[in-house]
């Protein structure tokens, strides 16, 4: 079965990535070794955002669990631009998939400078454009509304030929006309879900857990929302769609593919198992397999199967 | 006992061949067939089995353990953990039963240093444990004396209710604190701390302590203000054990976080800023 | 412990309702008998939204279970106006509690005649307006913007002085924004969350599996996502918030208050157990009791302790 | 037999006290401190043990089963389940063992009528039961039997890993088909009661049917054709089973839905447009 997916001049061998943030590729081959190097889950890495200056993270606790699902609030920590060139990128060229690397800036030029830096090294296949931040000048949340959408594409889709993927925010409205605005404005490609705004209170005290008082939920609990977010957007886009949000099964996986993404990522299922997206190829694979109208040969290619849906 | 082991790649399926109580804690065992041994200091992320989601929907993700003991035979690790049940998670792997599954992965974290690395030139270990926190503890001891380091063991409880496991520990070597009075000294652990230090020459001893932040936070002062090097075992809420979610961030001493999941569980204390932190343990 | 809170005119002798749509007191009577109503769980009785014309509701299937959560596709099934006059408003009038009508029309005439033929009704002692469905005029949904809130709420203030609680949608860049323009309007209270815009697939075959395509989700699984709305909301409007989305337990309950909801309402987790909202002012009572502010003599007033966070 | 047994307000919490495995079924029981006896053809809403959430962090909701025989002894009623594991929710109800418990809510829906209500003057009952649908039968034969009325059981199953509980019924009184033969006639179990409804006077009998949507639309189609009475007890999913969700709608033959929890799940078959409906069975 043929399983590979082209997402512009991006080759992956497999519909399954990480989600950015929900896995780091240094920090596991401390812990596993290079049987990781051996047996990457992933057909691309995406690295965590990094911003144009370093950045600590937020307070703790950064962690709440909820009903099958995780707040975070992690915060972007990132060794910055310059450290992320400088310490993180010749380790992650050790990688034998491409690499995607997600950035994020406040600012339309700081988010064209990250593009620009980024995107000239040779090791970077792919730019992942997290949008889910406020934008300085406006105010206003950069991948919230359609108009703001395009006016970071304008800014930055001059300073790179290599594919850039839009990662959407569930917060909006209709996501579905962000996805429309960020095409337009020459994306190759969006990925969504990023977490739902949501939060905790202390039962003991009644004040918010998490130390920065709100973050993000993701897993499986916004698996639901997030296929009902992607089956609008690829019925109004005609660029590739990335989706994700719970993803924890190849049944879950096929479902994100049959609301017409061409490509998924885990993310907080790695959390509970670092081969997660290993076991869900596998199932999706079967799964496929099972189709009614899978081709007795095998050939049924994702791609195809996704797209004609 | 200063390397980091290395996790087998992924999430691996075990038995669970023993289960016991012991005072307020649940001593449960699982079989490892495929990893190694672990050293002492490191965890395991554990999950339990399925069932119908709690009232309160959770647990979720996988819970962080410490190693209590770890025994070869042949090619298979036996894995002997210590468990309070606080909440949905630890209330579940403590009702395991023998031949109940455990998914686990690990070892993670950074073990203990060698006394000898911590403590150039001190004579011997002192383990200073509080409550659940006397987990990894036991497996140190063990490797401690097996190397023939003098060590004294401190363990501290605040009552009978949140006591237990001390049996994984010689008692001829041990001394008890309990806040209520039910065992050894009447008081913190750190009290039995103070005194042992006074009488010991500077530079004599290293410290290794597990517990709550409050008693962490404590050992790291008086350690501190003595000049004796000291490593703590802290916890954090946990969501992966291997560097992927940067949740179980620790403030460190010169600015910034580590990730005490990869960075730690075990710590320097004079690399922190405070043992206190938000969230990090009950 | 005074549990008693004040909702306009309508008075609540404790903060637990039902979420409209999930509890039929006159077919739960069928079930149980008479000790539905001498144990009735909640404080007043929220009925199924209502529209003008009756309707039988969506294709089944109409449920699909999520992790901690469960999508529903019902399709306001109803009587109607005339038929609800007529068969149920005497059968809810044996309550021991009183009664909110929630009503829906795609029209702002329709709205305003509902609400004017409900309201006039002795037995209704407050209305909620579902405004998640769209505007057949605009084509907007009426509840996912300020502008259109604010001119439904004109459009039918006058013709009821009874409490108005506006149901708003968490599908909405800024719920905060939409409860500040029903105030501004005249709503009495709002209420949130309404469910979350989700989908499902069949595994075997691709299909969405719910008849009507896609449904809102509800349950455990979305409780973080209202405890943040709610704090928003909370923090932006002055009227009292009814929170609600996945309380099963006291703690939970006692996290919506403390987010700044003045009363909640129990859903989903009466599918589970229907004296589920017993259960949960029982547990909520006992959280009071053990915050460390609360009164010796056990005077701690939920309505003071939510407005005083 | 055809009266609503109201159900006590709420959920209770019940010991398992018996499990067994029959074919490819499983009998749970449990016993009921405070509930009522139930008519034949209700059903209850239940929920297992806690667990971690599994990989598909399902089951949530109760689920819907028909009780298979209730036996009263003193103020306590036992009630049996028959159970096909086909999902996380059954897997995990399959799985309890004696000394577990099971929370539960109940009786639910409407009985099957008396056989003088249904078919008046008719001289007999004839049950069609497919598959796991045999279970309510297994209680109404109990009380038909019980009450003198000549009755004739029909089961059919797909294969052998899709069969058991036939022990539920008096054998001697029972005929089996099954699609892969294993079992009496090879074929379905349909094709017996054409059989004999051709071999029977019409108005002579009453049709009680249990099974897949498939097996009931043809129970239905036969039936009609030949002016048989019949009930259906029919499966949809169901999130409540007490009429507060409107999720388990059933078309009419008149157009629009009843609830099929609280009108249903037995409905008589010419009530409704067809047993065919998506989502109503597996
Ligand atoms: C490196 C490391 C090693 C550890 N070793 C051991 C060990 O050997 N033995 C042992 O027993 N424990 C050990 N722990 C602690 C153990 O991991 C936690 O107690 C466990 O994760 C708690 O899970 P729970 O579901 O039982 O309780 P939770 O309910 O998750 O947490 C317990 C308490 O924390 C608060 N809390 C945190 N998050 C939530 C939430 N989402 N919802 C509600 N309340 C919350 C509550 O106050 C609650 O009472 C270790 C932790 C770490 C980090
Ligand atoms: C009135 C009534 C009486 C019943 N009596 C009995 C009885 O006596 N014995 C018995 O064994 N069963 C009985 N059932 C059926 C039983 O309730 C269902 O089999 C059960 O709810 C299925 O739950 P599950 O979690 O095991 O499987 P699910 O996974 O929920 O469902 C099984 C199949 O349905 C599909 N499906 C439906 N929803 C989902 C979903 N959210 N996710 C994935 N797949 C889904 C899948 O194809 C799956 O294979 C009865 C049902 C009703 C309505
Ligand atoms: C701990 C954590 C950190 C994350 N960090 C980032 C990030 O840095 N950039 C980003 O675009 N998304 C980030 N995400 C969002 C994920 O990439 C993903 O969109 C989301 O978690 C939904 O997928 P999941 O449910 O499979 O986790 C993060 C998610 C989690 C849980
Ligand atoms: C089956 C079902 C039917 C519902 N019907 C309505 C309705 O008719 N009107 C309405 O305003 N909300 C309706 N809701 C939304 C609930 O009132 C509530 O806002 C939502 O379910 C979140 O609360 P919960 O998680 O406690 O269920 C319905 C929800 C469910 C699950
Ligand atoms: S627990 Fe995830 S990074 Fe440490
Ligand atoms: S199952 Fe909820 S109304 Fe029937």
């Amino acid at each position: 079965m043929s399983f590979a997916v082209e997402i512009g001049s991006l080759h992956l061998e497999h519909p399954l990535l990480n989600g950015s943030g929900t896995f780091d590729a240094i920090a596991a081959r401390r812990v596993f070794g290079d049987e990781l190097i051996a047996n990457f889950p992933f057909a691309a890495f995406v690295s965590k955002t990094i911003t144009p200056e370093p950045r600590a993270g937020n307070l703790p606790p950064r962690l709440y669990e909820t009903p099958s699902g995780l707040i975070n609030s992690i915060g972007l920590p990132n060794k910055g631009l310059a450290g992320f060139l400088e310490e993180d990128l010749p380790k992650l060229a050790e990688l034998s998939v491409p690499l995607v690397v997600s950035v994020m800036s406040p600012s339309h030029d700081g988010f064209a400078h990250l593009v620009e830096a980024v995107a000239g090294r040779a090791e970077v296949a792919a730019l992942e454009l997290n949008v889910s931040c406020p934008n300085v000048e406006s105010g206003l949340i950069m991948g919230a509304s359609p108009a703001e959408t395009r006016a970071l594409m304008d800014a930055v889709r001059p300073h790179s030929d290599k594919p850039l993927i839009v990662k959407l925010t569930p917060n909006a409205n209709d996501p579905a006309a962000v996805a429309v605005a960020a095409q337009e404005g020459g994306a190759d490609a969006v990925s969504l879900i990023n977490t739902l705004r949501a939060r905790a209170f202390d039962p003991g005290h009644g004040a918010e857990v998490l130390g920065s008082g709100s973050g993000g939920l993701s897993g499986a609990a916004v698996r639901a929302v997030a296929l009902d977010q992607v089956a609008r957007v690829a019925a109004a886009a005609t660029i590739p769609v990335i989706g994700m949000g719970g993803i924890e099964t190849g049944a879950d996986a096929l479902a994100f593919l049959d609301a017409g993404a061409r490509a998924v990522a885990v993310g907080t299922a790695t959390f509970r198992d670092p081969l997660a997206a290993a076991r869900v190829l596998r199932e999706l694979d079967e799964g496929l397999q099972k189709r009614p109208n899978a081709a007795a040969d095998g050939a049924t290619d994702v791609a195809n199967f996704s797209t004609s849906t | 006992m200063t390397e980091r082991v290395l996790a087998p790649l992924g999430r691996r399926d075990c038995e669970i061949v023993g289960r016991r109580e012991t005072g307020g804690y649940v001593v449960f065992s699982a079989l490892d067939a495929e990893g190694p041994e672990p050293a002492a200091g490191q965890f395991y992320m554990l999950t339990g089995k399925p069932g119908w989601g709690e009232e309160t929907g959770r647990p979720y993700l996988a819970r962080a353990f410490s190693v209590a003991a770890a025994e070869r035979s042949r090619d298979q690790v036996r894995l002997d953990f210590l468990a309070e049940a606080v909440g949905p998670g630890t209330r579940a792997l403590a009702a395991l039963e023998a031949g109940d599954r455990l998914l686990l992965t690990g070892p993670l974290g950074t073990p203990f240093s060698g006394l000898a690395e911590l403590a150039p030139g001190a004579a011997g270990a002192v383990l200073v444990g509080g409550g659940i926190g006397i987990a990894p503890l036991a497996l140190l001891r063990r490797q401690l004396v097996a190397q023939g380091v003098p060590t004294r063991t401190l363990l501290g409880f605040r009552n009978r209710d949140h006591a237990g496991g001390t049996e994984l520990f010689d008692c001829s070597e041990t001394r008890l604190a309990s806040e209520d009075g039910h065992a050894g000294h009447k008081g913190f652990v750190t009290d039995l701390l103070a005194v042992l230090l006074e009488g010991d020459d500077s530079g004599s001893a290293g410290v290794y302590a597990c517990g709550p932040p409050a008693m962490l936070e404590a050992v790291r002062l008086l350690c501190a203000e003595r000049d004796v090097p000291a490593e703590l075992a802290m916890e954090a809420p946990m969501a992966c054990g291997f560097g992927a979610c940067f949740g179980c961030a620790i403030p460190l001493a010169g600015g910034g976080y580590i990730r005490l999941c990869v960075d730690g569980p075990v710590v320097n204390a004079a690399a922190i800023n405070t043992a206190l932190v938000a969230g990090s343990g009950h």
